[in-house]
C-alpha cells in the first residue's frame, strides 16, 4: 500500500512525460484519461453546438431530454448505436468497413502528443508537430476510401471535394506551421524544436507567445492557419462537402448508424485536435494569459484559482436554471437533475481550490480553455457564414492563403536571422 | 395610332374599346407585319400575355390575344384575332422571344399551332396529353375516367 | 527510455512490408492494391522510427501515405474500376521481372555473405534528439547544391505538368 | 438532385474527359425532387465541364387547371381558388382578381376597404420577401437568415389570423370590398408590427450585406441586362434589379397607391446581389406605405353595392397589379352569365422563369441554384 502511494507521488513529482519516462502504467493511464476525456468533450461539444446555434438562430434547441437538452447527446449516442448498420449492396464490403476506422484512428492517434502541460502529455516526440501533421493528413485517405466504396454518386464527388480541399488547404497549413516553428529557434544556440512541449517551453523562455512575435509576422501565420484549420475539418463556411442544397451529405452518405458515429467523431475529435495545434503553436499552449505583464505570486496565485471560479460559475447558472424551471411536478425530475448536474460542477469546482490540485490542473485547464475558444469559433462561423463556391474555395486555397504562407515563411525568416545577427553575434 | 395603321393597311383593322381599355381587332393576314410595326414603330416593346378563346359556336372558332405594353408610352393594346380551328399563326418569338412559352401554353391548352416557333411542344401538360383543355368541347370526367382506367385500373376517379 | 528496436519489431515490420508489396503486384483491384502500398508504406516509416530516424519517418507519413497515395487513389478512383477488373492482367514481362529479381535477391545475398565485416557489428550510438537538426545541418550545409537541384527539378515537373494538363489556359 | 454530376468539382470534369472522352459536352438533370428548386422544377442542364452551357425547365408537375376551373366556377366561387396560385403571396392574387372583377362589374371598392387592402397587400408582399431571403441564404448556405425571417414572417402571419382566420391562402377579399370588419385594435396591431420590423430589416442586412462570403456568391452571378428583361418580359424586382424603374403601383396605379408616397428601388447591375438589395428596399418601402395607410384609414363601409348574383355585361378585360414577383395580370372574358367565359392568369413567375436559361448561361453549377433562388419563382404559380 504504503509503495503504491510512494509510486504514485514519484510519478506526480516527476518532471517528465510518461513516454519520456519510459513508464508504460502510466502511459496506458493517460492514454486512457486523454481518450475518456475527449470522447466527453465530443458529446459536450455535440450539446454546446446545437445549443448555441440555436440561441444564434433564436430558436431553443434541445429542451425535452434531460434537463435544457442536456441528456440529448447520449439519447443520439444510444439511437445511433441501436440503429441499423447498412451498407449498399454494390460496396466494397473491406473497404467500406475500413474507411471509418482509419479517419478515427487518425483523429485519436494525433492526441499522443498533445501538450496539455509540462508533463501532461502521453509522449513526447521530438518531431510532435511533424508527427501531428502527418497523422492528420492520414484521415483523408479514410474519407476517400469512404466514397469510392460507397459506390454511389454522391460519396464520391463529396470524397473527391473533401480530401481535394483537405490536400490543398495542408500546404498553406504546413507553411504557417513552419514560420511558427522557425520562432522556437531564436535562443542563445539557435536550436529550434519540434517537439510540441519544446515549442511551448521555447514561448516560455522568450516571455512571448509566437501569435504576439515579430508582430503582424506571427498574426499572419495564425490567421493563415487558422482558415486553413476551419477547411481541413471541412467545416463551414467550407462544408462544400455536406452541401445539402447540393450533395446530400458527402462521402458518408451512405454509413448509418454506429460507422456514421464513428465519423462524427473523428470530426469533432479532428477540430479539437487542430484547435490544440493552433493553441500549442501560436497561443502559448498551457500558459496563462498575461504572463509577462500580470506576473508575480500574487497573479500566480489569483489565476490559479480561475479553474474553480470557473466550475463555480457553471454551477451558479445551472442553480440560476433550477430556479427558473416551471413549478410543475412533471419538471419535479428535471429540476432534481438540474440541480444535481450543479452540485456536481460545484464540487469539482471546490476540488479545485485545493492548492495541490489547483497547482497540477491548471495547465490543463487554460489549455483546454484556449481550445474551447476555438470550438466556439467553429459553431459561430456555421452560424454566420454562407458556403463558397468551390472554384472560390480553391482559389482562396491557392491563390491566397499559398502566397501569404510563403510571404509570412521568408519574412519570419529574414528577420529571424536579422535578429540573431544584432542579438547574438 | 389606329388611324396611321388604318391608313397603312386599309381595312381589317377596327380599333375598339371597353371599360377604357383599347384592343384592335386585325385580319388574320395582317398579323405579322401589324405586331412588327407595332413592336418597331409604335414601341410597345413588351409582350405581357398571348392567350386565346374558344368559341366552339362561331365559324371562325378561336380569339388569339396579343396584350402588349409600351415602357416608353405606358400604355396597354390588345391585339385580337380570329382563327378557324386547326388553323396555324406565325408565331412573334423573333418579335418577343418573352411570347417563347407564351405561345406553347396556348398551343399546349388550344391547339392552336405557331409556325416558326423554336420548340412547339406542350408545356404544362406532359408530352401524349390527349387534347387541349381550355377548349370548351373538352371533356374533364372523360379524360379523368380514361386516366383512371389507364393508370389505377378502376372505372372512375370521381 | 526503453529501446524499442528488437528484432522482433523489425520482423514484424519487415512481414507487413513483404505482405503488403505482394498485394500491391497481385490484387485485381487497383484500389485494394493501393491500399496495401499505403501499409507497406507505414510499415517502412516505423522501421525508419526502429533506425532513430524519425524526422524521416515523418516526411515518409506526411508525403508518401498522406499526400501522393491520395493522389494516387483520385486516379484510380475516377477511371472505372470495373473495366480494369474484367481485363486480363497486364503480365507479359514475367520472364523479365523474375529475372530481375533473382538478380536483385542475389545481390542482397552476395553482399550479406561476403561483406560482413564491412559494416559495423555493433549498433552505433545515435542520439534521438538531434536527428531534425543533423538532416538539416546535412541538407542545408553540405548537400546544398544538390537538394537546390532536385527542388529545381521538382519544380520544373510541376510547371510541365500543369501545362500539359491544362486545355484551355 | 437526381444526378449528382450537377456539382461537378475541377477533378471531377478530368474524369468525365478521361471516360467519355468523346462526350465533351454533358448534359445532366437536376429535380423535380430537389432541396434547391423551391418546389417541383425540374431543369436539365447543358455544361461543358462546370460551366452551363444552357438549360431547359421542365414544368407543370403542380398543374391544377385553375383557368379552366374557373370557368366552371362563378366570379365568387373562384375567388379563393387565385390563392393557391401564388401560396406565399396569396392577399396579392385575391386583389388582382377582385379588381378585375370589380372592373368588370363597373364597381369601385370603398375607400376604407382600398386602404385595408393596401395594408394587408404589402403586409403580404414583407412576407413574401422574407420567405424568399430566407430560402434564398439557405441555398447559398447561410442557414440563420432563414430563422430570423420566419420569426419576423409569424407576426404577420398572426395578423392575417386574427383578421380572417386563415394563415397562408387567405380568402381576405370579396368582390367589391372585404367581407370582415377589421378586429379592434388591428390599427395597434400593425402599427406595433411595423415598429417591430423596422429594426429586423437591418438585422438581416448586418447578417448578408456586407457578408464577403455573400457578396462573392452573389455579385455577377446571373447577370441579366435591362433589354434581356423587357424582351423576355421579366418583370418585378428582377426587372428593377436590372435598373428600369418599373411599377405598376406607379405606373398604372391600381386600388390607391397614387395616394401613398414611395419610392421605386431600382439596382444598376442586374445580378443577384442587387436583386437582392432590391427586395431589402422593397420592404423598407412597404412598411412606409403601410404606414401611411395605417394613419389615414378612414372609416365608412367596406363593401360596395354588387349585386348577390353576379352578372357582369358580356365583354372582356384586362387588369393586372404588382405582385411580389412581377406584373400579375387577369384576362377575363364574360359572357353575360354567372360565370366567366374565359379566365386568363397571367403569372409573374412563369414569365420570369424563362430568364433562367439566359441567366444560367455561362455560369457556374453551383450558381444555377443561387439564379433559382434569385427569380423567387413560386412552383403553384408557374404551373397553376
Amino acid at each position: 500500500m504504503h509503495e503504491i502511494i510512494q509510486y504514485v507521488e514519484s510519478y506526480l513529482t516527476s518532471e517528465q512525460t510518461p513516454g519520456a519516462a519510459g513508464n508504460m502504467f502510466w502511459a496506458l493511464v493517460y492514454i486512457m484519461l486523454v481518450f475518456g476525456g475527449l470522447s466527453v468533450a465530443v458529446i459536450a461539444m455535440n450539446w454546446l453546438e446545437r445549443k448555441i446555434l440555436a440561441h444564434m438562430q433564436v430558436r431553443l434547441g434541445p429542451m425535452r431530454v434531460g434537463p435544457h437538452g442536456l441528456l440529448q447527446p447520449i439519447a443520439d449516442a444510444i439511437k445511433l448505436l441501436l440503429k441499423e448498420d447498412i451498407m449498399p449492396a454494390e460496396a466494397d464490403g473491406l473497404v467500406f468497413w475500413m474507411a471509418p476506422l482509419i479517419v478515427v484512428l487518425a483523429a485519436f492517434t494525433v492526441f499522443v502528443v498533445v501538450p496539455f502541460g509540462p508533463t501532461h502529455a502521453i509522449t513526447d516526440m521530438n518531431i510532435g508537430i511533424l508527427f501531428m501533421l502527418g497523422v492528420s493528413s492520414l484521415s483523408v485517405l479514410g474519407i476517400v476510401m469512404a466514397g469510392w466504396a460507397s459506390n454511389s454518386h454522391y460519396p464520391l464527388i463529396g470524397a473527391l471535394r473533401s480530401s481535394a480541399q483537405m490536400v490543398s488547404y495542408e500546404v498553406a497549413m504546413g507553411l504557417a506551421v513552419v514560420s511558427a516553428i522557425l520562432m522556437t529557434s531564436l535562443n542563445k544556440d539557435g536550436t529550434g524544436t519540434l517537439s510540441m512541449i519544446g515549442i511551448v517551453q521555447a514561448q516560455l523562455a522568450q516571455h512571448e507567445w509566437f501569435i504576439f512575435k515579430f508582430f503582424p509576422l506571427g498574426l499572419v501565420a495564425f490567421f493563415i492557419f487558422a482558415v486553413a484549420m476551419v477547411a481541413e475539418t471541412n467545416r463551414a463556411p467550407f462544408d462544400l462537402a455536406e452541401a445539402e442544397s447540393e450533395l446530400t451529405a458527402g462521402f458518408h452518405t451512405e454509413y448509418s448508424g454506429f460507422r456514421w458515429s464513428l465519423f462524427f467523431l473523428a470530426e469533432y475529435s479532428a477540430m479539437i485536435a487542430v484547435s490544440s495545434i493552433a493553441v500549442t503553436l501560436w497561443l502559448g499552449g498551457w500558459l496563462r494569459p498575461f504572463p509577462n505583464m500580470l506576473s508575480g505570486s500574487p497573479w500566480d496565485q489569483m489565476f490559479s484559482m480561475f479553474p474553480g471560479v470557473t466550475f463555480l460559475f457553471f454551477a451558479a447558472i445551472c442553480f440560476y436554471n433550477t430556479v427558473r424551471m416551471p413549478k410543475h411536478p412533471l419538471f419535479r425530475i428535471q429540476t432534481i437533475g438540474l440541480a444535481g448536474f450543479g452540485v456536481v460542477l460545484g464540487l469539482i469546482g471546490l476540488v479545485l481550490f485545493v492548492p495541490a490540485v489547483s497547482v497540477r490542473i491548471q495547465d490543463i485547464f487554460w489549455f483546454s480553455a484556449k481550445v474551447a475558444g476555438f470550438m466556439y469559433l467553429y459553431i459561430w462561423y456555421r452560424g454566420t457564414f454562407p458556403r463558397y463556391r468551390f472554384d472560390q474555395l480553391m482559389q482562396m486555397g491557392w491563390k491566397v492563403l499559398l502566397p501569404m504562407g510563403l510571404g509570412v515563411l521568408i519574412l519570419t525568416a529574414s528577420v529571424a536571422l536579422l535578429q540573431q545577427k544584432i542579438w547574438h553575434p | 395610332m389606329i388611324a396611321k395603321l388604318r391608313a397603312s393597311y386599309g381595312s381589317g383593322i377596327d380599333a375598339l374599346t371597353y371599360a377604357g381599355q383599347n384592343y384592335m381587332v386585325v385580319d388574320r393576314s395582317l398579323i405579322p407585319e401589324i405586331l412588327r410595326v407595332l413592336r418597331d414603330q409604335e414601341q410597345f416593346d413588351y409582350c405581357v400575355d398571348i392567350t386565346a378563346v374558344h368559341y366552339p359556336a362561331r365559324e371562325k372558332q378561336f380569339d388569339v390575344l396579343w396584350m402588349l405594353y409600351s415602357f416608353p408610352r405606358n400604355e396597354r393594346i390588345r391585339v385580337k384575332t380570329q382563327i378557324l380551328d386547326g388553323a396555324t399563326l406565325p408565331s412573334s418569338v423573333s418579335i418577343w422571344p418573352g411570347a417563347n412559352w407564351l405561345e406553347r401554353e396556348v398551343f399546349d391548352m388550344f391547339g392552336i399551332k405557331f409556325d416558326g416557333h423554336p420548340d412547339m411542344k406542350r408545356i404544362l401538360l406532359p408530352e401524349g396529353w390527349k387534347g387541349h383543355p381550355l377548349r370548351k368541347d373538352y371533356g374533364i370526367l372523360q379524360q379523368d375516367n380514361e386516366w383512371v382506367r389507364i393508370n389505377l385500373g378502376i372505372e372512375s376517379g370521381q | 527510455m526503453a529501446p524499442v528496436a528488437t528484432p522482433f519489431f523489425f520482423y514484424l515490420f519487415a512481414a507487413i512490408m513483404l505482405i503488403g508489396g505482394i498485394l500491391v503486384i497481385t490484387q485485381k483491384n487497383a484500389v485494394h492494391s493501393a491500399l496495401a502500398l499505403i501499409v507497406l508504406l507505414l510499415a517502412q516509416a516505423s522501421i525508419y522510427l526502429m533506425l532513430y530516424a524519425p524526422f524521416v519517418a515523418g516526411a515518409q507519413i506526411i508525403l508518401y501515405a498522406g499526400g501522393i497515395m491520395v493522389l494516387f487513389l483520385f486516379v484510380i478512383m475516377l477511371v472505372s474500376i470495373e473495366r480494369s477488373m474484367k481485363e486480363r492482367q497486364f503480365n507479359s514481362q514475367w520472364v523479365v521481372g523474375i529475372v530481375a529479381a533473382t538478380a536483385l535477391g542475389g545481390l542482397f545475398i552476395a553482399v550479406y555473405l561476403k561483406g560482413k565485416n564491412i559494416f559495423p557489428d555493433h549498433v552505433l550510438p545515435v542520439v534521438e534528439s538531434d536527428n531534425t537538426q543533423k538532416v538539416a545541418t546535412l541538407l542545408y550545409g553540405q548537400y546544398m547544391f544538390a537538394f537546390e537541384i532536385a527542388s529545381l527539378l521538382l519544380l520544373v515537373a510541376i510547371i510541365g505538368a500543369v501545362v500539359m494538363a491544362k486545355k484551355r489556359i | 438532385m437526381t444526378d449528382p454530376n450537377t456539382t461537378l468539382s475541377p477533378l471531377e470534369l478530368e474524369t468525365h474527359d478521361k471516360t467519355y472522352l468523346d462526350a465533351n459536352e454533358l448534359v445532366i438533370n437536376m429535380g423535380p425532387q430537389h432541396p434547391a428548386t423551391h418546389g417541383v422544377l425540374r431543369v436539365i442542364l447543358r455544361l461543358d465541364g462546370e460551366k452551363v452551357l444552357g438549360l431547359e425547365c421542365v414544368i407543370g408537375y403542380l398543374h391544377r387547371g385553375v383557368e379552366k376551373i374557373g370557368e366552371h366556377r362563378t366570379y365568387t366561387m373562384f375567388n379563393p381558388y387565385v390563392d393557391r396560385m401564388d401560396y406565399v403571396a396569396a392577399v396579392s392574387n385575391g386583389l388582382g382578381y377582385c379588381e378585375t372583377v370589380e372592373k368588370l362589374l363597373n364597381v369601385e371598392a370603398p375607400p376604407r376597404a382600398q386602404y385595408v387592402r393596401v395594408i394587408l397587400t404589402e403586409l403580404n408582399r414583407i412576407a413574401s420577401h422574407q420567405l424568399w431571403l430566407g430560402t434564398h441564404a439557405l441555398d447559398i448556405g447561410a442557414i440563420t437568415p432563414l430563422f430570423y425571417t420566419f420569426r419576423d414572417r409569424e407576426e404577420i402571419l398572426k395578423i392575417y389570423e386574427k383578421y380572417c382566420g386563415a394563415r397562408l391562402t387567405t380568402h381576405a377579399f370579396r368582390i367589391g370590398g372585404l367581407q370582415y370588419e377589421t378586429y379592434t385594435g388591428f390599427e395597434k396591431e400593425v402599427t406595433n408590427f411595423l415598429n417591430f420590423f423596422r429594426p429586423k430589416i437591418d438585422e438581416y442586412e448586418e447578417l448578408l450585406t456586407t457578408n464577403r462570403i455573400w457578396v462573392e456568391r452573389t455579385k455577377n452571378v446571373g447577370t441579366i441586362s435591362a433589354e434581356d428583361c423587357i424582351a423576355l418580359g421579366v418583370t418585378g424586382p428582377v426587372l428593377r434589379a436590372s435598373g428600369v424603374k418599373w411599377d405598376l403601383r406607379k405606373a398604372q396605379p391600381y386600388a390607391n397607391y397614387k395616394n401613398f408616397d414611395f419610392e421605386i428601388p431600382i439596382g444598376e447591375n442586374g445580378d443577384t446581389y442587387d436583386r437582392y438589395l432590391v427586395r431589402m428596399a422593397e420592404m423598407r418601402q412597404s412598411v412606409r406605405i403601410i404606414q401611411q395607410a395605417v394613419d389615414a384609414l378612414p372609416v365608412g363601409p367596406i363593401m360596395a353595392k354588387v349585386p348577390k348574383v353576379m352578372k357582369p355585361a358580356a365583354g372582356e378585360i384586362y387588369h393586372s397589379i404588382e405582385a411580389p414577383k412581377g406584373e400579375l395580370g387577369y384576362f377575363i372574358v364574360s359572357d353575360g352569365s354567372t360565370q366567366p367565359y374565359r379566365l386568363r392568369v397571367r403569372p409573374p413567375s412563369f414569365v420570369n422563369l424563362q430568364a433562367l436559361d439566359v441567366m444560367c448561361r455561362g455560369q457556374l453549377v453551383a450558381d444555377v441554384i443561387a439564379v433559382i433562388g434569385t427569380l423567387d419563382i413560386v412552383l403553384g404559380e408557374v404551373d397553376r
